[in-house]
């Protein structure tokens, strides 16, 4: 089925279309541990594997810890390497997680973002990757398949940027995205190895002729410089990132945008911010909302890390009112993406009323009505009517 | 857009059949088309259910299907223990796996109602008891969503190749004996 | 066989930080004079890290890594995926980690690295506990060993650790793995013809060495090697391998010397009774009348005591 | 002999000379251990009979074997005695590091 003429236009899952992206990046080393539900994205990469489809090392680990672990190994011996996990099995990772940044390999992975237990529920929302926001990483949220799909092929463009040297988690809203078909182009290997050239390791690499000893112990002396470089490296990825999406754009037809990308917020006055599946839902509440005469628009966070700082500063000073989904809490404060959004907006101009919605936990549905009240009570909001900052969006005993 | 909503148990490929419909949509007339299974573990023989949409322009929309034009009940034995009526659009199609009667069904009045006793031919055809591609042929010839050439092709890009003739001659079955009771949509 | 003169004069590991008398980084060192130039290093946290690879002095000259200290195992096992990926020839890929790192929180790792069957050398150094954090009790530390966190206070029942140490080896061998072999510094040309048995053994091999520590255990410098002989003399340390499918003792002393010879020249001991004594004593009786049982006696041209 | 020698290292002085991630290369010591020792090794020629004991046994590996004759690396021994407690015709003895002045 597959052609090498022209892009192939499929209908598959948003799990199969990650392991096509990665596919066509050809690594060379993949280890994996199974968790519901990222599973169906490496059991279709250890398909292509065993049909001599794909030319790769296939490491069936016995931990997430171990996955991380063992992409590590390869990835110090300069191979280009993929994992995945969710959840549990991220928070398993953590430790590998920072290990890695900290050491400076541009490995990939994929994250079906479900929550953490307890209690337990294999259903989605932001709660794993949310936990894992200090592990280094470049962490990116997609909205449809095909834009999971185009980000797997991206992430190892961005990661393996000289400049950039930093890990990236490529996050996917368990089943909402993992596990919905939906009809995407799959572009030939031809135009993947023309746009992505096989991995050249820099320095950081163990070579039997250059002996070098990685990921070395480094005194308070100079600990400090190491850090700086990793912020270094993130602040440039904010450069980068739209650069890769602007070429990738160039050369396969279709771009997904910067650090955010902005829905009809031209002349808006109220917008939402939103991560993920979501935000394909709400532009159908905009559109609709704007049939209605509200200046409405979306904001769409594609890159939690590097965090859209500079762009949210300049939406404070051209709205009145910003609401902000978040799919986790952190317990004792507010949303995670709230917290920056707000800290990001009071570095610019103007001073836009706020909202925190917590909406979407654990597999619970986002409705177009449940999208179309939280415009409703930021306009509210911002005409001087009282609401609360932070609120359950749909509690079972608060109908909405 | 269109949404559709397809009642199975575990094991009988209710969400295959819901991927059909999205392939043979995707081929026809390049549709914009979205499947998913009800979320979470999969147990044999437990209610489940799969979903189609279908539009002309891109499908942004990835809440839940509340409402649908078309549902599918894979198994008639549902009937009684799902709520199979729910969300169903006041003109909607009901199309049911059913020796029965369409009347012998309660349905609300502007509702229309099919059945077709899928079981009989499955088993004179695949010899299992696998409903799924003859409710999809069913729902082509009642629907008109899509061409049974359509149809056909989505069995063959879908199904594993050793079993995909027997299926292609349940849906041409199925479709061949609903296309005559269509009611233009 | 390994022929002793033969090793090469290159020095692998050189300039670390290690104590004086330190049998770690004589088995380190060692090692990397068998295995050569073309390995790839993996070793965790531990002493080994602390003492090498500091910024910017470093002790190893060959490529190397410092491990998450719960994954040397699969750490071995990408690198081992790397090489066949890379179709990289005549490398070994090593791994050296303590008794902790190997036994406790780097077990699982260890195991699914083995049970893989990736082409890696395993060494696990134990000095019977965890000795970069300042001795504290590991699952490898004997009975009757005063650590930090299983300490002897004077009171009574206050005997140090209260367990037997677990058996590395039969748990290496009920991974079926291609070979592993106990093995001891003092013992010299045993210990490298079993290093030099691991590094061409196609697929997973498993070194446990003994490794004696004058800091953790309280002993002068000058004492590793005398106190490695007297743990084989006494019979409190054990000479073996397994390969092929089969176990078998390298060496077995016809007679034990007492185990006071052993326990009593190190301070981690000193709080022991006679009573201690007679119960390790009798563990080891037990233990090797197994060990007779189930590996038989050693071949005829091996070390006999 | 094959072995490191103390380099004087060149610490970066601006971000441009930071290693790209925390590796350094192999094999460079910027530092001795002669510092550490109380007492030294002293090998007496006339009784050593090449066994190569000393040379294979020092965790240090500061015992320089060239050709057949062994010298002391003094500025990365220890002085932890190994060697002399090993040697098998005790040609090796340790002596205070007053005594060696």
């Amino acid at each position: 089925m597959s052609s090498e003429a022209a892009p192939e236009r499929r209908f598959i899952s948003g799990n199969e279309a990650v392991a096509w992206g990665v596919r066509l990046c050809r690594p060379q080393v993949i280890a994996a541990y199974p968790i519901t539900p990222q599973t169906t994205a490496v059991e279709k990469l250890a398909e292509f594997i065993e049909k001599h489809e794909l030319e790769c090392e296939y490491v069936n680990v016995e931990s997430e810890h171990s996955a991380m672990a063992a992409v590590m190994g390869a990835a110090m011996l300069g191979c280009r390497t993929f994992t995945a996990s969710s959840s549990q099995g991220l928070l398993y990772m953590c430790e590998m997680l920072h290990y890695v940044s900290g050491s400076r390999f541009p490995i990939v992975m994929m994250n079906a973002n479900r929550t953490v237990a307890a209690p337990w529920n294999i259903y989605g929302d932001h709660r794993d990757s949310m936990a894992m926001r200090d592990a280094g990483w470049i962490q990116l949220y997609v909205e449809n398949v095909q834009e999971a799909l185009d980000m797997m092929i991206q992430a190892y463009k961005m990661a393996e940027h000289p400049q950039v040297q930093t890990p990236v988690m490529v996050c996917l809203d368990g089943f909402v995205l993992t596990h919905t078909y939906e009809v995407i182009s799959i572009p030939t290997q031809q135009e993947v190895d023309g746009w992505l050239p096989p991995y050249s390791p820099s320095e950081n690499v163990l070579d039997l002729n250059a002996p070098k000893s990685l990921c070395i112990s480094v005194s308070p002396e100079w600990q400090t410089e190491f850090r700086f470089q990793q912020q270094e490296a993130m602040e440039a990825a904010k450069a980068i990132i739209p650069i890769v999406d602007t070429e990738f754009a160039a050369c396969f037809g279709r771009g997904h945008g910067g650090l955010i990308e902005e829905y009809r917020c031209d002349d808006a006055e109220y917008v939402l911010v939103a991560m993920g599946s979501v935000v394909g839902t709400s532009r159908l509440v905009v559109d609709q909302l704007r049939d209605e005469g509200l200046k409405v628009g979306l904001v769409k966070v594609r890159f939690f890390r590097p965090f859209p700082k500079q762009e949210f500063a300049a939406l404070a000073a051209r709205v009145k009112g910003v609401g902000v989904i978040d799919r986790e809490v952190s317990f004792g404060y507010e949303g995670a993406l709230y917290t920056e959004v707000k800290a990001a907006l009071v570095s610019g101009a103007g001073n836009p009323v706020t909202i925190n919605f917590v909406a979407g936990l654990s597999g619970r549905d986002i409705t177009k009505e449940n999208i179309a009240t939280m415009y409703r009570k930021v306009i509210a909001s911002a005409g001087g009517e009282t609401e609360p900052e932070m609120q359950f969006a749909g509690l079972r005993w608060e109908p909405w | 857009m269109l949404e559709i909503r397809w009642h199975g148990r575990g094991g009988q490929g209710g969400f295959t059949a819901a991927r059909l419909l999205g392939m043979a949509a995707s081929l026809y007339k390049n549709y914009y088309v979205q499947a998913f299974p009800s979320f979470g573990p999969e147990r044999r023989g437990a209610p489940v259910l799969g979903f189609t949409r279908i539009d002309d322009k891109p499908i942004h929309d990835h809440s839940k299907v509340y409402s649908c034009d078309y549902v599918v009940v894979l198994d008639e034995s549902l009937m009684k223990v799902v709520a199979a009526w729910e969300g169903l659009k006041p003109d909607g199609v009901m199309l049911i796996n059913s020796a029965r009667d369409p009347a012998s069904f309660q349905a609300a009045p502007h509702h229309r109602v099919y059945t077709v006793d899928a079981d009989g031919i499955v088993q004179a055809v695949l010899k299992q008891p696998v409903t799924n591609t003859a409710m999809f042929g069913a729902l082509v010839a009642v629907s008109g969503l899509v061409s049974l050439e359509a149809a056909l092709r989505a069995v063959e890009l879908t199904l594993p190749p050793e079993i995909c003739e027997p299926n292609k001659q349940v849906v041409a079955t199925t479709y061949d004996l609903l296309k005559g009771q269509a009611v233009p949509a | 066989m390994v022929k002793l003169h033969d090793l090469p004069e290159q020095e692998l590991l050189y300039g670390h930080k290690a104590c004086p008398g330190c049998a770690a980084t004589i088995i380190a060192r060692l090692i990397l004079k068998v295995t050569g130039e073309r390995t790839f290093l993996a070793y965790p946290a531990s002493c080994l890290s602390t003492v090498t690879s500091i910024y910017p002095q470093m002790a190893f000259s060959v490529p190397s890594f410092t491990s998450p200290f719960a994954a040397t195992g699969a750490v071995l096992s990408g690198m081992a995926a790397a090489v066949k990926a890379k179709k990289m020839q005549n490398v070994t890929v090593l791994g050296i980690a303590g008794d902790g790192g190997t036994a406790d929180i780097g077990l699982q790792s260890l195991s699914g690295a083995v049970e893989r069957g990736h082409k890696i050398l395993y060494v696990c150094y134990d000095n019977e506990a965890y000795m970069n954090t300042g001795i504290q009790r590991s699952s490898l530390t004997p009975f009757g060993a005063a650590t930090t966190t299983s300490p002897a206070v004077g009171c009574a029942g206050s005997i140090g650790e209260k367990k037997f140490k677990k058996n590395l080896f039969e748990i290496m061998m009920a991974h079926r793995i291609a070979y592993c072999a106990t093995a001891n510094p003092a013992y010299l040309p045993d210990f490298l013809n079993k290093v030099e048995k691991a590094k061409n053994t196609d697929g997973p091999s498993f070194l446990h060495v003994f490794a004696p520590c004058p800091t953790g255990w309280g002993f002068p410098s000058d004492q590793t090697l005398a106190i490695g002989r007297l743990a084989v003399e006494t019979g409190l340390w054990f000479l073996a391998e397994y390969e092929n499918g089969k176990a078998r003792l390298t060496m077995m002393p016809r007679q034990f010397k007492p185990v006071q010879a052993y326990l009593g020249g190190q301070k981690r001991f000193k709080h022991l009774t006679e009573q201690e004594w007679a119960i390790i004593a009798a563990q080891r009786d037990r233990e090797w009348a197994e060990m007779k049982d189930k590996w038989g006696r050693p071949s005829k041209n091996q070390v006999k005591g | 002999m094959s072995k490191p020698t103390t380099v004087v290292f060149h610490y970066p002085t601006d971000k441009t000379e930071m290693p790209e991630g925390p590796y350094a290369i192999a094999g460079v010591l910027v530092e001795t251990n002669a510092g550490w020792r109380s007492v030294r090794p002293i090998i007496a020629d006339d009784k050593c009979v090449q066994c190569d004991k000393c040379w294979l046994i020092c965790p240090d590996g500061a015992i320089d074997r060239i050709e057949k004759s062994y010298t002391v690396d003094y500025d990365f021994c220890k002085g932890c005695g190994l060697c002399a407690c090993e040697c098998p015709t005790k040609a090796i003895r340790m002596i205070g590091e007053g005594e060696a002045e």
